[in-house]
């Protein structure tokens, strides 16, 4: 006894309340609701009310919403969205996925490289993207031309779904890749064991037990593309032709007609579509209450076999090459220092590097604090209230989902304009300043995390949580110590989506940005604006550039967590 | 002069020329701008008007100013007398500053010069069909003036024949840059915009309607309750001035000012063929104009 | 400090009620089980896969809530206290390690959250690893461990701060019977060393009888009976504990007289036992019995003898067949098939059976007294 | 289908070595191991945790690379076969069920894969259920499942497709003692009815003993004897196997005389013990002997008598102190402390010894004949 005694340890010592979760919990709820909830829903509100009036409850009116009954044009862009959406949502999922799997579980060299590649694509700045699939497949498009030359082949137009499904695919894939990567990589390796010594194909392995479990993270990464679909203006603006979505339509009521009511009430439209796809994530969820990281959860062997490694680096190279083809284009217009409508430019340097020199160093800076400061509030958040929906049992767990995604389905302009005007005047006083942007950033993407965040909770098993509980752990050291390791790939994942994005995000930003906060994305809108389209591309350049760079820094980190967590 | 100024600058190079020569002009006075669309300028003034941050808008359509009233002050400038009455708000509000005439770009690889549409009807020729790019009316002031234009002249019959002819894109800069690119053959954009493409040696050209092109102007103004209106005046002034207008000149534009010459390389003003394009009426009947465009383009 | 301070304390379980929710209807894990531990009380739950333990384990944790019932501390709610207060030391069933921590960091986790200091931690983490025979293991993850060594982590993790609880759900399942006594040894010495309550969950009757002061046997969520393991053993008070605790072989017989607790019975084919005790089965027993006959005798395997048929003629004894004799290392268990008895009787004998082998008729009885159940009302 | 159709066939592993890289550098999981196993063999891996046992099943079943040696079956490459020719059916230790499965689309797996009509699937999979007493769960995901059932489940989805082959890790570890039996002995009915081999690893030397037409003993990577159940409890080749397989009691002699493999031997005390079966330890067991004597004699507990110091004057007898008695229901076990003895000295009577308590000296000895260790060479 007295061996026992020597050794005492405090234990009453520490017996402070837990107060930490209601803390977090009720400083995520102030932010959600003063930062999201309520100048989003009063904007929202004002979709019911007269073009320029502010919706008070007697000026009620349908009238923005009439045009979805009157109008064929409306009904077909309506029809168009739907089916952009669910067309760029099933293909980025289906491209994805495989991909996904290869990088998780074959053996290929550079995979820190391939996941930091992967990001590229979303750090697409606003236009010049799509004007990079005219470059090369248009009428008079490069590849275009020679094939035509060389094959005698007629490429057909890029323009309308073709052109529009391809591109967007091609540009938010990445989200599914990331999530089921990062799952994929999680998950108990004995189970697909099991189904292999049973007799299963890895065909079948794949379809009846990798893919299932798969489907949290993966329904997670097809939302947000949905999503992005379903917002998206500049590809259908560039490559759409005639073929219009809401999105355009928002455009219109902005541009043409300053009409930000009838602009909401379109927003609202697709809300409403995003709404009906968040229920039907939750229902498909419910159904699939799972763990798959357990607590002695091994790495999964790598397949070393040569012809999956040989298909597998096929695929993924193959799909990075296609999707880098816009950034691609990128670089080499930022080249190109004269290209007055011939095939190839005629006169190359670095011209435009050193026009836009002065131009870019201070945006540069802007963008990188604002976005890492916005990135940092929605990991905080992100993950707290990821957390605590997927753990916590509560009614309306929807009204979170959908509270948390709103402002990320809302055109951005939207959301911009709802925070301009709810912080414009009155006690916080906020137009202008850094603090502004990076609400807005942060209402914007939250959803990012907050979504990688629920998936990766899923999969882990509670019973580790309740083991560090019963040791004595507060819920706080409970999240640090164990919880949050354990799901840091998801959350790490959505971090670095959530960072690029920043940096090129446009239409909160233009917005909200002031003279002393102009971002790099501003720089490049306002260069596109001069029809400066090279000195553009060479901002552009820049911003992949450090942005790779920074993504390359942070995979390492990822990657080594990860092998920490599951060596 | 000391103080600050916020400039919301939709007008691209022309307004940073402007702010430029101003800011050498009263080192004094800290000037910044918001570079960004006239639609994303005109919503954030419509949400910061309780609280304005801007103090002058540069060069922004008219119809902009027309669908906005109430933003912007009334000054009294002494340019004034230098200003066409029609170019100027009956209250002073605002004052014209460029011309964005509209025009006829033609890809010369893609057209011989006898194909090439020398009227607005000639633009509903069959010979058109699928070789021919419109900004949507619905995007901007300037994309709804060229419908309004046509039908002005002929009526709905001959704008519906453009219709058949025409891809209608959601981007403005969609129409000369795939002109120029050879994407497509014919397309109606501001002259300044093929001038450009001229100068950097694409194979464009700019062809004036003969039966008229509407004379449409830009207008800059001073936005009511900003935070430095005294700075405003007196940048709005400068802006006004035949200094400011020749810096307009020099990226393309044409100015409203009679006594400052057009950009070289474009015809004289007086020899432009116009036509007296009514744009109250084509205001006032806008959205009816385009609640039938609506209907005709969805079929 | 956690060993030496607690004034020693009881734990009262109060009609505690867990109903899940399950495709089929609600189910209920456990149903109206009450029983109180005394301080220092090494108290082991022990029944059927499926019924309850781990379920009753978890709700006094505090880890799933309770349907209805009460869970008391020393007269005080118990799940109203924070963890640090309750202070508990668990392994759970599937062990629940923390994947992403060395072998070591698991095992450190709960002395860090106490504040304790590197140099202390390094010592107690080294003493607990060794005498888990883990040495060496200390900078793996578990996923690089057997299955036998994870276990043994979470033992580990749980005893290494000390605790002022145990609750053990069947930490020493995966282990062979060598370690498995050996640790079920350091866990009581640790347990009385310490001073603390254990509540510990097993499947294993060996393991509760050895190691057990109070054994609860819980069947369908119930409780069955609380005891002292020799208690349990030799007293049953209902059928399932009889069957379930140790071998038993039950014979239908009438009961012809009665005196107190004692009866003389009758079993088929006529032998007579006189002076048995007898007790009343579990309500829900009924089934057991084998009408007409009304009661059931019991005995143990080991105290029964098995002869051939031409010997022990004098003694009141069964007829069967030796259908099955199997050497299993310290005895010899004979499976004999008789009509006089309900299902197959198994004897366990020190030695083989002269002249029995099997597919012989044999004659077999009872060396001890036997347990007579009568059937009891609903 | 399967169950019918597949030649006997034999497995042979030979020289199969595991190393696995960990923080401490290479560690040898498996090493050297070979065996041949005769077509419808009931194999069993007996041996300590994180003697291998795993390692060698996963090996076998193709989930772990092989660092070297061979895996053959009736002659060729076992692991070049594809899942399906190999026809597996395995459990494994953490279960591995698929969490978005129901219990019944777990065991309905193999039978799928197989192309197995619906009719069927439905018929074996209930008839399986049923057979592991998991009627009415069948709707169940796995995590609303109690531990044992879900390791019923794991077994269940191993043997509904009655493959030709069975791997099974620990299958019964937590279940209670009477399920355990009914399922082992389940288990084993399937094998002999399918006609096929199966490689069984337990940690329960019972279990092996009870299931297996063969056991292989484990330890620290190496197989240390193979051999029939009864074989291996009474002529261990090795003090390990002696010592592991069942309770053993070793004491120090001194070898007077030898006559083939027989020997005189004398005990510390110099009680004198001739006619006794000598063997050679194994090569790295030099340190079990206690020296000067070179030789230890083995006796089970069961083949040992124990009596108070006033007794049996007559035998060749030991001395010492009984420490503790244990009643562990079908025998009394005495902890007897002498100073003649390696260790505690562990005595299983059926009955308690007349006028022994706790304390008492008491003389013990030899009931059948002990086998005696001499040390081998390295
Ligand atoms: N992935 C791994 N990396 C490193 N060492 C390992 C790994 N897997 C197992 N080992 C080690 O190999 C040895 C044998 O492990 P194995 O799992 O085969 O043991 P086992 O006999 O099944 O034990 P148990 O009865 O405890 O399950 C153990 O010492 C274990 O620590
Ligand atoms: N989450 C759950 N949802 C529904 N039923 C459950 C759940 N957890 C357990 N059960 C059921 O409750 C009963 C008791 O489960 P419990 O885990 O307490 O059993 P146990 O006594 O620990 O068994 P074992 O020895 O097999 O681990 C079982 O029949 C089980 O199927
Ligand atoms: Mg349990
Ligand atoms: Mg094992």
């Amino acid at each position: 006894m007295s061996e026992l005694a020597a050794t005492a340890l405090p234990t009453a010592t520490r017996r402070r309340l837990n107060i930490a979760p209601y803390v977090a919990g009720g400083v995520t709820i102030f932010v959600l609701v003063a930062f999201l909830l309520y100048p989003i829903g009063t904007t929202m509100l004002n979709s019911f009310a007269p073009a320029g009036e502010a919706f008070n409850g007697l000026n009620a009116t349908l009238e923005n919403f009439s045009r979805f009954f009157t109008s064929s044009m409306y009904q077909q862009a309506l029809w168009n969205t739907i089916f952009i959406g669910v067309v760029v949502t099933v293909l980025a999922t289906a491209v994805a996925v495989p991909a996904a799997y290869f990088v998780a579980r074959v053996q290929m060299p550079f995979k820190p490289l391939i996941l930091s590649l992967s990001i590229i694509p979303l750090i697409s700045p606003p236009f010049i993207g799509a004007y990079s699939w005219v470059v090369l497949f248009g009428r008079s498009g490069i590849v275009s031309q020679y094939l035509n030359q060389w094959f005698g082949v007629q490429m057909p137009p890029v323009y309308g779904h073709f052109g529009v499904i391809l591109s967007m695919v091609l540009s938010n894939f990445t989200f599914v890749f990331l999530f089921v990567q990062g799952a994929l990589t999680a998950v108990d390796p004995h189970l697909e064991e099991s189904a292999r010594v049973m007799g299963a194909s890895r065909w079948r392995v794949l379809r009846t037990v990798v893919l299932p479990l798969a489907i949290p993270p993966m329904l997670a990464g097809a939302m947000i593309v949905l999503i992005e679909a379903l917002g998206e203006f500049g590809t259908p603006a560039v490559l759409g032709g005639e073929m219009y979505v809401l999105s355009t339509l928002m455009y219109f009521q902005i541009h043409g007609f300053f009409n930000l009511n009838a602009a909401s009430a379109i927003a609202l439209v697709n809300v409403l579509i995003t709404l009906g796809a968040i229920l039907f994530l939750i229902r498909v969820n419910k159904k699939r209450r799972f763990v798959t990281v357990g607590s002695t959860t091994r790495r999964a062997a790598l397949q070393t076999g040569r012809g999956i490694r040989i298909i597998a680096n096929l695929y993924v190279w193959g799909l990075l090459a296609l999707a880098l083809l816009p950034q691609l284009v990128v670089v080499f217009t930022s080249f190109a220092e004269k290209w007055p409508g011939t095939l190839w430019p005629t006169q190359y340097g670095w011209g435009n590097y050193q026009y836009v020199f002065s131009r870019v160093v201070e945006p540069l800076q802007n963008s990188l604090i604002l976005a890492a400061v916005a990135t940092v509030a929605c990991v905080i958040f992100g993950t707290l209230t990821g957390y605590v929906a997927e753990r916590k049992k509560f009614v309306g767990k929807w009204a979170l989902d959908l509270t948390i995604m709103l402002p990320f389905i809302l055109p951005g302009i939207v959301t911009g304009v709802a925070l301009l005007v709810t912080y414009n005047s009155g006690p916080v006083a906020l137009t202008g300043t850094a603090a502004i942007i990076v609400i807005g950033y942060f209402v914007r993407r939250i959803a990012y995390i907050y979504r990688s965040v629920v998936a990766a909770v899923t999969q882990i098993d509670l019973k580790m949580e309740e083991a560090s509980t019963v040791a004595g752990a507060t819920w706080g050291t409970t999240m640090r110590k164990v919880t949050i390791p354990l799901i840091a790939p998801g959350i790490l994942a959505g971090a670095i989506i959530v960072f690029t994005t920043l940096i090129s995000e446009m239409s909160t930003t233009v917005m909200l940005y002031s003279a002393r906060w102009k971002t790099i994305s501003i720089a490049i809108y306002e260069r596109l604006e001069t029809q400066e389209i090279s000195a553009a591309a060479a901002i552009g350049s820049i911003t992949i550039l450090v942005t790779l760079i920074l993504v390359l820094a942070a995979t390492r980190v990822i990657g080594k967590s990860m092998s920490e967590l599951f060596s | 002069q000391e103080g600050g100024l916020v400039v919301y600058n939709p007008a691209g190079d022309a307004g940073e020329l402007i702010i430029d020569a101003f800011r050498e002009k009263y080192p004094g006075i800290s000037i910044s701008a918001i570079n960004a669309g006239v639609g994303e300028l005109f919503t954030r003034m419509a949400a910061e008007k309780d609280n304005p941050q801007g103090d002058v808008v540069l060069c922004a359509s008219s119809e902009a100013f027309l669908a906005n009233p109430g933003l912007f002050a009334p000054h009294e400038s002494p340019e004034l007398p230098n200003f066409d009455p029609s170019v100027v708000a009956a209250d002073h509000s605002f004052y014209g500053c460029s011309m964005p005439l509209q025009a006829f770009i033609v890809n010369t690889n893609l057209m011989s010069e006898d194909q090439y549409p020398r009227t607005w009807s000639d633009l509903a020729k069959p010979e058109l069909e699928g070789k021919l790019v419109l900004a949507n009316p619905s995007l901007s002031g300037s994309a709804y003036a060229q419908l309004a234009q046509i039908l002005q002249l002929y009526g709905w019959d001959v704008a519906e024949q453009v219709m058949k002819n025409a891809r209608f894109t959601t981007s403005s800069q969609s129409v000369f840059q795939d002109v120029g690119r050879g994407e497509i053959e014919v397309g109606v954009t501001g002259e300044v915009n093929i001038k450009t493409m001229m100068d950097e040696g694409y194979p464009v050209a700019a062809i004036y309607p003969e039966d008229g092109t509407g004379l449409r102007f830009d207008a800059s103004a001073v936005i009511a309750g900003g935070p430095n209106p005294d700075n405003a005046k007196l940048f709005l002034d400068f802006a006004n001035s035949k200094e400011a207008h020749e810096l307009i000149v020099s990226t393309n534009r044409r100015s409203v000012r009679k006594d400052v010459a057009p950009p070289e390389g474009l015809m004289p003003t007086s020899e432009v063929p116009t036509f007296p394009y009514d744009d109250n009426l084509a205001a006032s009947t806008r959205d009816e104009n385009l609640a039938k465009f609506d209907e005709l383009f969805a079929q | 400090m956690a060993s030496s301070s607690p004034a020693p304390a009881r734990l009262s379980v109060r009609e505690l009620t867990k109903i899940f929710n399950t495709p089929e209807g609600p189910a209920t894990a456990v149903k109206d089980v009450s029983f109180d531990i005394a301080p220092n009380t090494f108290f082991t739950m022990l029944g059927p896969s499926g019924c309850g333990k781990t379920t009753t384990l978890r709700m006094i944790a505090g880890l799933e809530s309770i349907t209805s019932g009460q869970i008391l501390f020393n007269g005080e709610d118990f799940r109203r206290k924070s963890a640090f207060e309750r202070n508990i030391g668990m392994v759970f069933q599937s062990y629940a390690l923390f994947p992403h921590m060395t072998v070591f960091e698991n095992a450190a986790y709960g002395l860090r959250l106490r504040g304790a200091d590197e140099a202390t931690i390094k010592k107690r983490v080294h003493e607990t690893l060794a005498m888990l025979r883990l040495d060496g293991l200390a900078q793996r993850y578990p996923a690089d461990l057997s299955g036998g060594q994870q276990q043994r982590v979470s033992i580990g993790r749980a005893l290494v701060y000390h605790p002022g609880m145990l609750l053990l759900d069947e930490p020493l399942a995966n282990l062979d019977a060598k370690l498995r006594v050996e640790m079920r040894d350091e866990i009581r010495r640790l347990q009385k060393a310490l001073n603390v309550m254990a509540l510990y969950v097993t499947h294993d009757q060996e393991e509760a009888m050895a190691i057990s002061d109070v054994v609860g046997v819980f069947s369908k969520g119930r409780l069955m009976q609380l005891g002292a393991p020799y208690e349990i053993y030799s007293a049953p008070t209902s059928l399932f504990v009889a069957d379930f605790i140790g071998k038993a072989n039950f014979f239908p017989v009438d009961v012809e007289t009665r005196d107190g607790d004692r009866a003389a019975v009758v079993a088929l084919g006529g032998s007579p036992f006189a002076g048995v005790r007898t007790v009343t089965a579990a309500g829900d027993e009924g089934d057991w019995f084998v009408k007409p006959q009304a009661a059931l005798m019991m005995s143990r395997p080991e105290q029964m003898w098995l002869s051939s048929t031409s010997q022990q003629l004098d003694r009141p004894a069964f007829t069967g067949r030796a259908v099955r004799i199997q050497f299993l290392g310290s005895f010899v268990r004979y499976l004999v098939e008789s009509s006089q008895a309900r299902g197959e009787v198994i004897i366990d004998l020190p030695a083989f059976a002269e002249g029995v082998s099997e597919g012989d008729e044999v004659r077999f009885g009872l060396v001890g007294e036997g347990l007579v159940f009568e059937e009891g009302v609903r």
